[in-house]
């Protein structure tokens, strides 16, 4: 499917989707809450079945916090990216995606441990690279005098 | 021509050319034996020899382990196109005594909660096991330290214990790593035992004798290899493979695994005691080697072929001691090809190469052996 | 948890714990696996890593396009060549800078001499897994021939920083060429012997065929890429899917094959240096001319906007997301490394398998632990 | 007794894929021409490192001890971590105008990443990369090194 097409069946499944046409993939605003279930949509749905989820990246939008998911079909060889964002900066809460694809499990992982977003019914939801003391560093308001050095 | 000559001139053996020592050394050990009974009681004439042969063993064995440590550095970095230890000496001869003499200052680590006693024990017990094996290896006409009518016997029976060494280094190092490694070791060295055994069952078969020194004298006309052809090459075969899992090297280094198990039961020590083990391997390398050289390849045994007298007498000329020398060395050579070029066998593959592959081979061999000696069908 | 608690959890079960790392022979690196055994038997990898972590995404928020490059090389440091042509790759594309073929081609014969070096030195390390030490040095020793070719070309030996967004650093040494051809003259002699001491070898056959199985349909949900995915049957290989520089003007077989063990993982690797020698081989001869770098401007501003890149290195799939907000350092820069999620499946497959079988497990699967921690 | 056929073909196979490989080794064993150890320094003298080679980077004074640096900053605007820092001093040029000139150019090669981005940028080509890799010394503080020599001058005709 292009992605044109992507577009209109992601509007044949929830018409309130914010669906943007990026300059290389079609772009679709979930709220958090239908998160889950538009990715369950898109992995078992055997027209688009993306069955690859390539990349969760976690991005500090400053007022928001956000989730970017790049998926992708094997099948097809097309791609969609899911954004969500939640504007809870404290205990800032999305779905886990980890039952659709075995690799959530890592990415999840490494987005709590650089942003503090936590993914309720992960399997196993620890710090990843740094340790429990240490704050969420790819956040735009974290501080550290000690080990970021600028000009 | 020459042991003839010295079989009538034992009695007078004073008047022996020094160079007459390479061919036969008893014509120096003898003297020395009579003086001695002759001029102490003989209980202090035995512990003066069982001193000066001590002695000997000590230095040979140091010299030996610091050889092989540096040949092993040489023939492994020859194969992988490197130089090897290059910089102390000339061709870096002396890097291994180097090696010790930085081994003998390091600290020896304590450790937490190990067994100490068990663990300063264990590279003691596998030393010790080294030197009695040692003792019954022929080097040489007359250099024999003892010559047993059961010495192959003596010689497996003996070696077995080292396992014993191997075990409590794991077991009392306090260390999973050690642990595992030992278990391994355990378990490796118990099975190759059978294989090892029965390789030599069928060469005592073809002997008729136990004792090393008649061994090496039935291979007169021939050495054992080519005198029982086909069951000797499977014998020997199954020897060097099962020896080489004895002594924990090669692709059998189970025990040690570096990969795996960062050094195995020798993981946790450090110092002299890590050197122990260290020279300990090498010199169980060259105990299966020389062992190997003394069954199949005639020992000290000069190369004879049957009854040409004359190909014999020339190779004759060549000093047993060289013979001997070069015959282990070479085994010694292939065991090191095996560990620089394979990879290492798992647990599991490596006892159903013992009792799947190996065991039954090797039973089927002996039977071969004994009917071919039975119906007199080897050279 | 904690390690104790974790102990007293693992005595109820029967089971023990080792630490295989941070310092370890076989986990090339600082990679930390805490093993739960029962016997020999591996029953679960818990992965600690972070022992390098630099945050070399948070660097990335503070510093130039340009500046970038340099960090990329120290991720995966053995595709270096390949990280750095991602970032250039994605500048360009939001900038819509046309670079010239000659640029395009130059890339990709690099990028095929890093993926061959990366799979030698991977040969070589696995063969060490394994215990077959003499294959370490055979692989370095034709590894160094490679990198001879780059220090060469690029000044650098490993950490290349050979690209620059709008093209090249330097123009091609003008020995380059005969250099390249040299060697690949010279490694289609020695691969065979690769395969006589390696492949080919009971005892590693042994060792490897029927170990740590992945399936296609788990390879694709663990999203493992790279030459470890294409061993389970997931076509993955992005010169084939989306080409970029010049791969879509060379003729090369995608690596699939269906089993996903070990052994298959290993054969992989063998046979896309095969492939990459071909690739090379087709363009050696035919550089373009043309300039090596365009004329960008003295600070490079990428519009608004969100930009994604894949590029194959010899590990897998390195995907580049920019998020741009105009400035001239990213707002966010987001790699996905291909070790990194490739360690995610090490637990799945290697579960009921020895000790040493993990061993040659995490070595099929090539890790190298910049790339995982970043 | 196909299984028994089946079982020695196995031990064969085997046993000649091993001898194979024993078979490459020992090649490399008896052929000690084929080494590539390098003994680095015994060969110090006859060690070329290739022109490219990114070593430290120096600036190239003539012999009338002049350089190039106008003291712009660009290479230490370039630079990635902090590796160079640039300090400027005003001096009066002959014909009476004040001009902006290097004091100090500051390199930490504890720091540098060999990136090249400060000698690629250099817009009058002042820095070079020198094929010197013997950087190791016993005191860090020796690792920053001031590029411009002791009373040297900018060269005539660069801006």
């Amino acid at each position: 499917m292009n992605k044109i097409e992507l577009g209109e069946f992601i509007k044949s499944t929830d018409k309130d989707l914010e669906i943007k046409e990026g300059n290389q993939f079609t772009e679709v605003t979930v709220p958090p809450l239908k998160l889950f279930s538009l990715a369950k949509q898109l992995k078992e749905r055997e027209e688009v079945k993306f069955d690859f989820l390539v990349c969760i990246s976690g991005i500090d939008y400053g007022a928001d916090l956000g989730v970017v998911y790049h998926l992708r079909s094997t099948v097809y060889e097309h791609t969609i990216v899911l954004k969500t964002r939640t504007s809870d900066r404290v205990t800032p809460k999305l779905d886990s995606v980890t039952e659709l694809w075995a690799t959530a499990e890592f990415l999840e992982r490494e987005v709590y441990d650089l942003l503090g977003i936590k993914f309720t019914n992960h399997p196993d939801l620890r710090r990843l690279f740094l340790d429990s003391s240490w704050g969420f560093p790819l956040r735009k308001d974290y501080v550290d005098d000690i080990n970021i050095v600028t000009k | 021509m020459l042991p003839e000559i010295v079989a009538q001139n034992t009695s007078a053996s004073q008047s022996v050319p020094w160079w007459k020592f390479f061919y036969d050394f008893s014509l120096l050990t003898q003297p020395v034996d009579v003086w001695l009974k002759g001029s102490v009681s003989p209980f202090w004439s035995t512990v003066i020899e069982m001193a000066i042969v001590g002695v000997l063993f000590l230095l040979f064995y140091a010299v030996v382990g610091l050889f092989l440590v540096y040949a092993e550095r040489k023939v492994c970095a020859f194969i992988q196109n490197r130089l090897g230890p290059n910089r102390i000496g000339p061709f870096g001869i002396f890097q291994t005594v180097a090696d010790l003499i930085k081994l003998l200052f390091k600290e020896l680590i304590p450790i937490k909660n190990a067994d100490s006693f068990l663990f300063n024990l264990a590279p003691f017990i596998v030393i010790i096991v080294n030197f009695m094996v040692l003792a019954a290896i022929p080097f040489s006409k007359g250099l024999h330290a003892i010559d047993f009518n059961i010495g192959i016997f003596y010689v497996i029976a003996v070696s077995s214990m080292s396992v014993v060494g191997v075990l409590l280094a794991g077991w009392s190092s306090n260390s999973k790593y050690s642990l595992i490694g030992a278990m391994r070791s355990g378990a490796q060295i118990v099975s190759y035992e059978l294989s090892i055994g029965l390789a030599i069952i069928t060469i005592v078969i073809l002997a008729g004798s136990m004792q090393l020194s008649e061994i090496i004298e039935a291979q007169r006309t021939g050495w054992f290899i080519f005198k029982g052809h086909i069951p000797a090459l499977i014998a020997f075969v199954i020897y060097i493979i099962s020896s080489t899992a004895e002594t924990n090297r090669g692709p059998f280094d189970m025990a040690e695994a570096e990969s795996e198990l960062t050094a195995g039961y020798h993981t946790e020590y450090s110092g002299i005691r890590f050197a122990f083990f260290y020279l300990a391997e090498y010199i169980n390398m060259f105990i299966v080697a020389s062992i190997a050289a003394t069954l199949f390849l005639g020992g000290w045994m000069p190369f004879h072929v049957g009854s040409w007298d004359g190909f014999n007498r020339i190779m004759d000329f060549i000093p047993p001691f060289i013979w001997y020398i070069g015959k282990t060395f070479f085994i010694i050579w292939i065991i090191m090809l095996f560990k620089w070029t394979f990879p290492r066998l798992r647990i599991d593959q490596l006892l159903t190469l013992e009792w799947k592959y190996l065991l039954p081979i090797n039973l089927l061999n002996v039977l071969i052996m004994a009917f071919i000696v039975l119906m007199g069908w080897h050279f | 948890m904690d390690i104790q608690v974790k102990e007293l959890i693992a005595d109820e079960k029967q089971e023990y714990i080792i630490n295989m790392g941070p310092q370890h022979p076989s986990t090339h690196g600082v990679l930390r696996l805490v093993v739960s055994l029962q016997g020999e038997i591996v029953k679960n990898i818990e992965p600690h890593i972070g022992y390098i972590h630099r945050g070399i995404e948070k660097m990335c928020e503070s510093i130039t396009y340009p500046q970038i490059i340099h960090l990329t090389d120290r991720m995966d440091y053995l595709s270096a060549h390949i990280n750095n042509e991602a970032v250039c790759l994605t500048v360009e594309k939001a900038l819509e800078v046309d670079i010239t073929d000659r640029i395009k081609v130059i890339r990709t014969i690099m990028s095929e001499l890093t993926r061959i070096q990366s799979h030698q030195l991977f040969w070589a390390s696995y063969g060490m897994d394994l215990g077959g030490q003499t294959c370490f040095f055979y692989g370095l020793r034709d590894r160094e021939k490679i990198l001879d070719i780059f220090e060469e070309t690029c000044g650098g030996r490993m950490l290349v920083s050979y690209n620059c967004p709008g093209g090249l650093m330097y123009d091609i040494h003008p020995n380059f060429q005969q250099r390249v051809k040299d060697f690949i003259k010279y490694f289609r002699k020695a691969l065979p012997e690769y395969d006589t001491i390696l492949t080919g070898n009971v005892i590693f056959r042994e060792r490897s065929i029927g170990i740590g199985p992945l399936t296609l349909k788990d390879a694709v949900s663990y999203g493992v890429t790279g030459p470890s995915g294409r061993a389970s049957g997931f076509s993955c290989d992005v010169r084939k899917h989306e080409p970029y520089s010049a791969y879509d003007r060379v003729n090369f077989n995608e690596v699939i094959y269906n089993e996903g063990d070990t052994y298959h993982r290993y054969l992989a690797r063998i046979e896309e240096m095969r492939e990459s020698m071909n690739i090379i081989e087709q363009l050696i001869d035919n550089i373009p001319e043309g300039s090596y770098a365009i004329k960008m401007k003295p600070i490079i501003k990428l519009p608004e906007g969100e930009y994604f890149q894949r590029v194959e290195t010899a590990r897998g799939e390195l995907d580049v997301f920019i998020i741009s907000d105009g400035n001239k350092n990213p707002f966010r820069l987001k790699f996905r490394s291909p070790n990194f999620v490739n360690l995610g499946v090490l637990n799945h497959i290697s579960k009921g398998f020895k000790i040493a079988d993990l061993v040659a497990i995490a070595g099929s699967l090539d890790f190298v632990i910049p790339d995982i921690d970043r | 007794m196909r299984s028994i056929i089946e079982y020695l073909r196995e031990i064969v196979l085997g046993i000649w894929s091993l001898l194979k490989g024993m078979k490459v080794t020992s090649t490399y064993f008896f052929s000690p021409g084929k080494i590539v150890t390098q003994k680095y320094p015994e060969n110090r003298k006859s060690l070329v490192m290739l022109e490219r080679f990114k070593g430290e980077v120096v600036m190239p004074h003539n012999e009338k001890n002049e350089h190039k640096c106008t003291g712009c900053g660009i290479c230490e605007i370039n630079c990635p971590n902090g590796t160079i820092e640039i300090i400027s001093k005003v001096i009066i040029t002959e014909d009476g105008k004040k001009k902006k000139a290097i004091d100090k150019h500051i390199y930490r090669l504890g720091m540098c990443t060999f990136c090249a981005l400060c000698v690629k940028t250099c817009p009058s080509n002042a820095l070079a990369f020198s094929q010197k890799f013997e950087h190791a010394v016993f005191n860090r503080a020796l690792l920053n090194k001031i590029l411009n020599k002791p009373g040297s001058q900018l060269m005539k005709g660069v801006e």
